[in-house]
């Protein structure tokens, strides 16, 4: 079942050259490239993230310009939303190890997946042009009239990088679908998929959804920006608020975009290191698709002060509470699953339970900011910045490390340090603790978002913070440190360094080009650990 | 590969309904009907639309899986209109005590227009584009 | 803790303990969550440990009760929380009937308060303590939000359309005053101050500086300048109606449907008289576009609120029940 | 999955179809793939084409007014004219998918080269349609030209207009551009009863392309028509 020495024919050394990389129709491959753009947009992001930090060491605005401040918090937003957390987790993890799970060759529409990461890099190229031609200073959400009229930056360079990026996220989510459908390995029914499938399942139904509303949306903007359409011209009669309206009906489904698939992730990887079925399986399964559909139905929770109708804010802060329920679920069924189970902390199940702690938090804070009573205090200030932090580093970023972790003896056919990705996972947990916390208590005393100058009073707060994100930073330069190690100084990983179950760790590592040798069938569920004998190679 | 055929009478007969229902939408278009115009066209575009889907389309013979998908994108886009209108249609609901509005509400709906002024005689706003 | 860290903002409005008390209630019931998530977690993960990895968990696959459970209870919960800030809310966005009104606009990036008696500030704004008051504003030119943590509340200034807030001062002192919406380069200067003022201090104040003409006078002032004495006269008989006691009532388009007139009404009437005409009469009213500014169009509306029911002389505005001078008794038009 | 046993599933056995992709176990699976891919690919139409209906009715609702005047603006005989020769040529286009279904190629490529010839004249009528806006200055932006009160909501309303069919345009002429494409193929006998997957899914994408017409159509050119009259 297990070899350890390493393979000789593996995806990725089938062929080597330049070319067969950029003209890869191999899922895994794909994956591989998706990682690379993605971990610069996240280095790009997090510099941007460390200029923000630094500025707000000091109340006045000293470090830079206001201008400029402006721009970096927005490139930051940004870069980390479009082109870090949104394809992080599906179209890396999920590119690389979906149709291994579910034991097919490849994705249904392998040229459309090729194509959906040029259309990504295009997009990307169009945001970074944006970036050098002297950045954008929207905010991350493109409010109007602010970005139809009044900027001065690059809005619509960078719209027109979102404008692109939507359709590659599109496009990956059509192709998930449609492979989860289709795609299935003779007996891989429904309800023996892994989760992670599931959640993947429900992230395409979401972007399927919810993405196209957001280009178009970004496709006014451009319009009304550069040729002078009226929609959202308060001049003409056009109502900015509806511009909120239709960027939030994508906007904060995409946040389930990005959180979704990570809890996949986790799924798998607990599952995993308590050699256990994950406890209650199909309402882990379903509350995936319910946070996916009801997920559309809480946008408006953004605008409870920008100045819609009290009636129509209270419909939406009574879904946005009964769309915290399915995740409420999930997070009791992780903490079951634990119950009696066989605990093995290797680094992996590290970063996942930083993951359950970080998530709880956010997700928590969610609901203050979901009751309309409080909201109206804390609307735009840092307490929304220490919320959406804890949700999508502390949760989203932290699975996505989960799953990296998990997978990377796959992706690579090598082991890294077990001991450092402990240490990592703990030095980034408490530095993001450090970095956030005191950001829940500066937005309850009122400092707003976006500010680039603040009142003394809040300095000491500040500084706390700017700390733990020097804390954070040497924690993801240390996960870079040791995974590029590993690729060349690694021990050799066997097929299933984890004992885990799951039809990607049936292959040799790193897997075959063709995925399988032969067609898997499959006879039972995901996680039927209880079954076996576990051995760990 | 074995999809629907439908016989070619099929199709002209489609074909034929939907040049009458828009030779009626036109006309209904003409005629005064109240309040009902809007919802009449509508009405009549459903109709077409779901004959186009179908009959052209094959959807009459296809999987649940694909009737769901229809139902889905129609589902998704009421929701779409339904909950941003819930907000625009209930915004003159909420007056406070001594007859204005507050929080920002803008105050009527329904058949009146509305007008969002826009002062000119404003210092200094002219937009940097 | 160390001294010099604020960890809770002060209270200064009769919302604030409101706002507060809800805030340690959600506090509170998240706090149990929490723990008790991760207090579980860390028992299991530790109680479990298996250093070897070789060895398997129990064959436990759900329970229904339990998640019925962890489903149900959770929901009930939180809508026991989604109720109460609901009430808050509420208060929080329905100002009581007598409020002391105060005028702005919010434009890159300075805020101006205007005040009935015709005191202009900016960047800062006086209030008396103990009453309510209301902030009725708008924005010059993109989105900005006034915000007053101590008093906890907050609401986006919309270009087009009036928003506002009200709080009740409770304590006399000086108070941030934020743009809380972006609105470019100098958002996070757009800042500035609230001060309480003991009432009579208030007073003192309100006469020290200021035009002398209160905005109902300004206003009055300029509906003869901008010439909407001549259609608008008192006794209905001019090419307008009469705009005695109109304000706060129903009026009838001549579309047939009913508007009620106010603060938004008034301005678009201005404004953009076409748009909504008045069962019974015709387009002739002109645009005042471009000929009175955003001060100007609060003047007037504030001139047209202070209009009495009946002919006679207007009730010297709300400014009088807050013991303020009589602003110049403005008269009715002829 | 202790028991994932290897399938016998011998991929590469006997000789399958040229078109089989080599991840795809059977024609049917193939199909079925293309089948489901076309039609979520739809549903994001749907969504795209959602938000400017957004926009669309709230302002109907809101500005009424503007909305029959700008309705009457627009030639009712161009549009009526373009909506019957859209549907005629989704009627073309499903009998171009039933001849590829019944294996009669020569009629395919009829059928197909009518779908085109319409689609070409619904676009040569749009932009007879659009220049006349041009000359009125009715198009949106600082040139816009409009007399009377409701001026700056039939900016709106034009805005509105030209982001709707200029997008059903350009769903168009990337339709038209995939129909020729498809001609071609059939021409060259590329297709059978056993696998015509092409011609039914740009079939599927050019009713949908009608269908946004039979939407656009009394939404832009009919509102109130009756009203006005009066
Ligand atoms: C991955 C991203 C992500 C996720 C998953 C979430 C999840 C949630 N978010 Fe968050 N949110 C953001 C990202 C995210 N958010 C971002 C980026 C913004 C700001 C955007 C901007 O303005 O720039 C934001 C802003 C934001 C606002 C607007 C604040 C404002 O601007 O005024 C609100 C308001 O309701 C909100 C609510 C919620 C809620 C209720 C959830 C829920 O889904 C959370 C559900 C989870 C739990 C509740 C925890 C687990 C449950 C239990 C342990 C059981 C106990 C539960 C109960 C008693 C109910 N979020
Ligand atoms: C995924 C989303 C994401 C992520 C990961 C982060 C990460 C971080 N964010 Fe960000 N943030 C947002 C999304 C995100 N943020 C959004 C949406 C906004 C709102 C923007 C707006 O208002 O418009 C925001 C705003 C925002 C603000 C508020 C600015 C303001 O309102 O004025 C602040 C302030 O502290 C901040 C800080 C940080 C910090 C310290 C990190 C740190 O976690 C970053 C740490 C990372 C590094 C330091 C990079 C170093 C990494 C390496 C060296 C490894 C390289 C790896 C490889 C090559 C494999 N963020
Ligand atoms: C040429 C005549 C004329 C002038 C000048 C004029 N108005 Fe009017 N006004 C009208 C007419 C006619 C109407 C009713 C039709 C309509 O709503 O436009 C009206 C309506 C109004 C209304 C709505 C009244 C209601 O009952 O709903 C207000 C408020 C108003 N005008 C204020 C003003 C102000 C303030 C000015 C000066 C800045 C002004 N008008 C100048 C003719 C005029
Ligand atoms: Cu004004 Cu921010
Ligand atoms: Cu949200």
């Amino acid at each position: 079942m297990t070899t350890t020495v390493l393979p000789r024919v593996t995806y990725l050394n089938v062929r080597t050259t330049v070319a067969s990389w950029l003209l890869t129709k191999d899922h895994k491959r794909i994956g591989i490239l998706y990682l690379l753009v993605v971990s610069f947009a996240f280095l790009l992001g997090g510099i941007f993230a460390a200029g923000v930090r630094i500025e707000l060491t000091t109340p006045e605005g000293d470090f830079v310009s206001a201008d400029t401040y402006n721009r970096l918090f927005t490139m930051h937003g940004v870069a980390m939303v479009f082109f870090v957390l949104i394809p992080a987790v599906p179209a890396i993890l999920g590119n690389f190890a979906m149709p291994l799970m579910i034991g097919a060759r490849d994705v249904a529409f392998p040229k459309i997946n090729l194509l959906s990461w040029y259309v990504f890099v295009i997009g990307f190229l169009f945001t970074l042009a944006a970036m050098l031609f002297g950045g954008v200073d929207t905010g991350w959400t493109f409010y109007t009239p602010y970005s139809s009229q009044a900027s001065n930056s690059n809005v619509l360079l960078t719209g027109i990088g979102v404008f692109i990026a939507g359709f590659s996220s599109i496009l990956t989510g059509l192709n998930f679908m449609v492979t989860i459908h289709r795609m299935r390995a003779p007996g891989m029914t429904w309800f023996r998929l892994p989760l992670f499938v599931w959640a993947l399942y429900a992230t395409s139904l979401v972007q399927i959804l919810g993405t196209p509303v957001i280009a178009i949306t970004v496709l006014m903007l451009a319009l009304e920006r550069a040729l002078g359409f009226g929609i959202f011209d308060p001049r003409l009669g056009g109502d900015p608020v509806l511009f909120q309206h239709l960027f939030w009906f994508y906007s904060h489904p995409a946040v389930y975009i990005m959180i979704l698939p990570p809890m996949g992730v986790i799924s798998e990887v607990l599952a995993c290191f308590s050699r256990k079925s994950i406890f209650g399986y199909s309402f882990v399964a379903f509350s995936s698709l319910a946070i996916a559909v009801f997920g559309f139905l809480v946008w408006a929770h953004h605008l409870f002060v920008a100045g819609i109708s009290p009636y129509s804010a209270m419909v939406f802060s009574f879904l946005s509470f009964a769309v915290a329920i399915p995740s409420a679920v999930k997070t009791f069924n992780w903490a079951a699953t634990l119950y009696r189970g066989a605990i093995w902390w290797r680094a992996p199940m590290i970063w996942v339970f930083g993951f359950i702690g970080l998530f709880l938090v956010g997700g928590l804070t969610g609901l203050f900011l979901a009751s309309l009573g409080l909201d109206v205090h804390l609307h735009d200030t840092y307490f929304v910045v220490a919320h959406f932090h804890y949700i999508m580093v502390g949760g989203a970023i932290m699975g996505y490390f989960a799953g990296l972790h998990y997978w990377w003896p796959k992706i690579t056919g090598r082991m890294y340090s077990n001991g450092l990705g402990t240490l990592a996972a703990m030095l980034v947990f408490v530095g993001f603790n450090l970095t956030f916390f005191p950001q829940f208590i500066l937005g309850y005393l009122g400092m707003p978002r976006r500010y680039h100058a603040y009142p003394e009073e809040f300095q000491v707060l500040n500084v706390l913070s700017s700390a733990g994100a020097s804390l954070l930073g040497i924690g993801y330069t240390l996960i870079a440190c040791y995974l590029l190690y590993s690729l060349w100084k690694g021990e050799e990983a066997g097929a299933n360094p984890w004992g885990a179950t799951g039809l990607e760790w049936k292959t040799q590592s790193p897997p075959l080009p063709e995925n399988f040798a032969q067609t898997p069938i499959v006879r039972e569920g995901a996680y039927e650990y209880a079954k076996r004998e576990t051995k760990v190679a | 590969m074995a999809g629907h055929i439908s016989p070619l009478r099929t199709y002209f007969a489609i074909f034929g309904a939907l040049m009458v229902l828009t030779t009626i939408t036109v006309i209904a278009a003409f005629t005064n009907l109240q309040a009902w115009n809007f919802p009449v066209a509508l009405g009549i575009a459903i109709t077409k639309a779901t004959l186009v889907v179908l009959f052209f389309m094959h959807v009459k013979y296809s999987s649940r899986l694909t009737k769901l998908i229809c139902g889905t994108a129609f589902f998704f886009l009421l929701i779409l209109f339904g909950l941003t209108l819930s907000d625009y249609l209930s915004r003159g609901w909420f007056t406070a005590p001594g007859g204005t509005a507050a929080a920002g509400t803008r105050v009527t709906i329904g058949p009146a227009p509305q007008p969002a002024p826009a002062a000119e005689g404003r210092p200094a706003t002219a937009p940097e584009r | 803790m160390v001294s010099g860290i604020p960890l809770f903002p002060e209270q200064a409005s009769t919302l604030a303990p409101e706002v507060d008390n809800l805030y340690f209630f959600v506090t509170a019931v998240t706090a149990f969550f929490a723990l008790l998530v991760v207090v579980v977690v860390l028992v299991f993960a530790v109680k479990y440990r298996d250093r070897t990895g070789e060895k398997v968990g129990a064959p436990i696959h759900g329970s229904l009760p339990l998640e019925l459970g962890w489903s149900i209870i959770p929901f009930f919960i939180s809508m026991a929380i989604f109720a109460w800030a609901t009430l808050v809310f509420f208060h929080i966005v329905r100002a009581p009937d007598q409020t002391l009104e105060v005028y702005s606009t919010g434009k890159r990036w300075m805020w101006r308060f205007q005040h009935i008696d015709g005191q202009a500030e900016i960047n800062e704004l006086h209030v008396p303590l103990g009453r309510p008051i209301r902030v009725i504003f708008t924005s010059e030119d993109v989105l900005h939000s006034l915000y007053m943590p101590a008093f906890r509340v907050k609401a986006d200034a919309i270009p087009g359309r009036y928003s506002s807030i009200w709080f009740t001062p409770t304590q006399v002192g000086e108070f941030h005053l934020f743009c809380a919406e972006y609105c470019g380069t100098r958002h996070s200067g757009m800042i500035g101050r609230v001060v309480v003022m003991e009432p009579n201090e208030y007073q003192a104040w309100l006469s020290g500086g200021g035009s002398g003409m209160s905005m109902a006078a300004r206003g009055e002032q300029l509906f003869q300048q901008l010439g909407c004495v001549g259609c608008h006269l008192p006794d209905g008989s001019g090419r307008g109606p009469s705009l005695l006691g109109k304000y706060g009532i129903q009026e009838t388009l001549a579309t047939g449907a009913t508007v009620t007139i106010d603060d938004t009404y008034v301005r678009e009437s201005i404004l953009t008289p076409q748009m909504k005409l008045v069962a019974g009469y015709g387009p002739v009213m002109p645009t005042f576009q471009g000929l009175v500014n955003e001060q100007g169009v609060m003047s007037l509306i504030e001139y047209v609120k202070s209009l009495p029911r009946t002919g006679g002389p207007p009730a010297a505005a709300q400014a009088s029940a807050a013991g303020a001078p009589a602003a110049a008794p403005a008269q009715g038009p002829r | 999955m202790p028991d994932a046993l290897a399938a016998h599933a011998e991929p590469h056995g006997h000789a399958h179809h040229p078109a089989l992709q080599h991840h795809f176990q059977t024609m049917a699976q193939q199909q079925e793939a293309a089948t489901l891919g076309m039609w979520v690919f739809l549903v994001t139409e749907v969504m795209f084409f959602g938000g400017l209906l957004m926009a669309y009715l709230l302002y109907r609702v809101w500005y009424p007014e503007a909305w029959s005047e700008g309705s009457l603006e627009l030639d009712i005989r161009m549009g009526g004219f373009n909506t019957v020769v859209l549907i005629g040529s989704s009627l073309t286009m499903a009998l171009a998918v039933r001849s590829a279904q019944t294996g009669a190629p020569r009629a395919t490529v009829r059928w197909l080269l009518l779908t085109i010839a319409l689609g070409l004249t619904f676009l040569v009528v749009k932009f007879f349609e659009y220049k006349e806006k041009y000359d009125l200055h009715h198009i949106p932006g600082p040139n816009f030209v409009f007399e009377g009160p409701q001026k700056d909501h039939l900016q709106i309303f034009f805005s509105l207009y030209f982001g709707l069919t200029g997008l059903h345009a350009l769903h168009m002429v990337i339709g038209v551009s995939l129909l020729s494409v498809i001609t071609w193929m059939a021409h060259r006998r590329r297709f059978s009863p056993e696998w015509y997957t092409p011609v039914e899914m740009s079939g599927l994408y050019w009713h949908f392309v009608d269908i946004v017409w039979i939407f656009l159509f009394p939404l832009l050119y009919l509102v109130d028509r009756a009203h006005q009259l009066s």
